[in-house]
């Protein structure tokens, strides 16, 4: 079952793309597009546990649309912080790595946090053991785990939570 | 000193020459013989849009095949000759474990990489690329995978098959233009179809995903080995 | 149609002027964590715009741009992070303004701990 | 005018990057290099109206052969020590 779902989210994925890469809605490119994407994902996704975890319901749809609508926002503004640290004549950093912990399990949730945190403002994840994320972090507010855990992984992890689970 | 003498006077000598030849050029205003031709009637014997390919697959396509040919022959060498090497030596060396994160990354994006090569090479004879792009594209995949998973190897049986497979039919294809058409590798096997759509150019589409398995799958050979090397000694 | 194209062209100066930035600032910054940190973030919603910028200026390409925007979305952050998970691991320093680097102490704790773990075992036989 | 100046510019790219990678002493400076000579050939293809040859340049001669020469680099790099 659980390969299955696997299966199938991998297939729409690969059939859209197919389609926008396109640019079209012709029968022949539907038909190859469709031999493709089942080829490939069947080739791929035969064992992989890539999307078991997704939800696939209305309320984790809302949440993607809101996550997108976060993050986008915080790309915008850690730009801005870099323009400002890289003008400014003094060069405000004050960097470290610090810990922190997530309560996530899933693979693809944990990819898109990471990925996340190194947009925002400030942020590189180093490394990932376990579930302690260890992030090199340009201007050092506080090394407790807590706080730091609060500050940068709290406000992505409560959309994440809804929608992997 | 006298060497470097001598390499200062071919370095003049060399751009006197550039300097006349630069001089005298004035860049041609008409096609030659051959040009003309394919420009004039490509379109209409081949039913290609892209004029490249219709050169590559249809007018020049023996050639194509040798091309294949010695992209066969250098990934059997470099094969022949790792597989020669790393009998001597057993030492273990202790592989660094990549990231969780770029492990997910690759089941993500293997998928994505393998549907656009796919893509260039269908629509080869639509649009810039080909079989040789495209399963440039293919192997560039095949090499990400490795780098995500360096204690795994590709399976070497499946790619030679797929390899093997794909050269016999590229052949059989053409045979079959010497039967039905008017010679090797004649396009017009196949009905020319629409101008401009996906299903059209006889053959050509056909034959270039045939070339871009093989090219993608030796080339993913030639990569694997390199790798397995690595993790044997 | 007009409208358009000028959005457009703003769009990939924008993008343009954050690459740059993000140039600079590879240039500026004192050690390899800071220089990817810049790098990545500028480089990122730089041809995020650049990209938007031709998608609007050429309103037939929006699918390829849509998946190239994906793409880099997800390739340039992983790509940064295991570059600075390299540098991490074969010891490239950090700058001397750094105040903490929790991830050194826990391997030294990690590597105290086998040791311990070790002679531990040589005392048993 | 400005075709002109960017073919120019990528032109002199293109040889400072092969200089870099004949002239320098450490080898992975020397095939990052060669990827950049790649990198701006197939610029300088797509801006001469041929981009069969640019994708082909870019995908095999910057992308491919640059990570089979660092395969090949790491390799050699474990025997000499």
């Amino acid at each position: 079952m659980k390969s299955f779902k696997n299966f199938i989210v991998q297939f729409f994925i690969l059939f859209i793309i197919w389609i926008l890469i396109n640019n079209s809605f012709d029968t022949e490119l539907l038909i190859t597009g469709f031999v493709f994407s089942i080829v490939a994902s069947s080739i791929f996704c035969f064992k992989c546990d890539v999307f078991s975890d997704i939800k696939l319901t209305p309320k984790a749809l809302i949440y993607t649309i809101l996550y997108i609508f976060v993050f986008i926002i915080e790309l915008i503004k850690s730009n801005f912080d870099v323009a400002y640290r890289v003008v400014s004549p003094s060069l405000p950093i004050n960097p470290g790595i610090v810990a922190v912990k997530t309560k996530l399990k899933s693979k693809m949730g944990r990819m898109i946090l990471t990925n996340s945190i190194t947009l925002t403002p400030g942020t590189l994840t180093v490394d990932i053991i376990e579930d302690t994320l260890y992030i090199h972090w340009i201007d050092v507010k506080t090394v407790k785990i807590e706080e730091a855990t609060k500050d940068i992984v709290s406000h992505f992890e409560k959309y994440l939570e809804v929608i992997y689970g | 000193m006298y060497k470097k003498l001598l390499v200062f006077a071919t370095i003049f000598i060399l751009a006197g020459i550039f300097l006349k030849l630069y001089q005298n050029f004035d860049g041609s205003k008409t096609l030659n013989k051959t040009a003309s031709y394919y420009a004039k009637n490509g379109a209409s014997e081949v039913g290609s849009t892209n004029i490249v390919t219709a050169i590559v697959v249809t007018y020049r396509g023996f050639d194509t095949l040798g091309e294949v040919t010695i992209l066969f022959v250098a990934a059997a060498i470099i094969g022949f000759f790792l597989k020669t090497n790393a009998k001597g030596t057993n030492r273990i060396r202790n592989l660094r474990f990549s990231s969780e994160i770029m492990i997910t990354a690759s089941k993500i994006l293997m998928p994505i990489m393998f549907l656009i090569g796919a893509y260039v090479f269908v629509n080869g004879h639509l649009s810039p690329g080909g079989g040789f792009q495209g399963g440039a594209i293919i192997a560039s995949g095949v090499a990400f995978f490795l780098l995500a998973n360096p204690t795994l190897s590709v399976n070497h049986k499946v790619l030679s098959v797929l390899e093997s497979t794909s050269g016999l039919i590229f052949v059989l294809l053409g045979i079959a233009g010497l039967i039905y058409g008017g010679g090797f590798l004649d396009n017009r096997v196949l009905p020319l179809g629409k101008f401009g759509t996906l299903f059209s150019a006889g053959i050509i589409p056909l034959v270039y995903s045939f070339i871009g398995l093989k090219v993608g799958a030796e080339l993913s050979n030639i990569i694997s080995s390199l790798q397995q090397i690595q993790k044997e000694e | 149609m007009k409208i358009l194209d000028i959005t457009g062209a703003i769009l990939t100066l924008i993008g343009s002027i954050f690459i740059f930035l993000g140039a600079l600032g590879v240039l500026r910054m004192p050690d390899v964590y800071n220089r990817i940190q810049t790098g990545t973030k500028a480089s990122t919603l730089g041809t995020m715009l650049t990209l938007t910028g031709i998608g609007m200026i050429h309103p037939g390409w929006f699918g390829k741009i849509a998946i190239l925007i994906i793409f880099i979305a997800i390739t340039n952050p992983v790509s940064s992070h295991v570059l600075a998970r390299a540098a991490h691991f074969i010891n490239i320093p950090l700058t001397s303004k750094t105040v903490v680097d929790k991830l050194r102490e826990s391997k030294i704790e990690e590597m105290e701990n086998a040791l311990k773990l070790e002679e531990e075992q040589k005392n048993d036989f | 005018m400005i075709f002109n100046l960017l073919a120019i510019l990528l032109g002199i790219s293109t040889i400072v990057f092969a200089l870099v990678a004949i002239y320098t002493k450490k080898l992975i400076f020397a095939i990052l290099a060669t990827g950049g000579v790649s990198l701006f050939a197939s610029i300088l293809y797509l801006l001469m109206a041929a981009p069969d040859v640019a994708l082909t340049e870019a995908a095999i001669g910057s992308g491919l052969t640059t990570l089979i020469f660092l395969f090949i680099l790491n390799k050699i790099k474990e025997e000499d020590v």
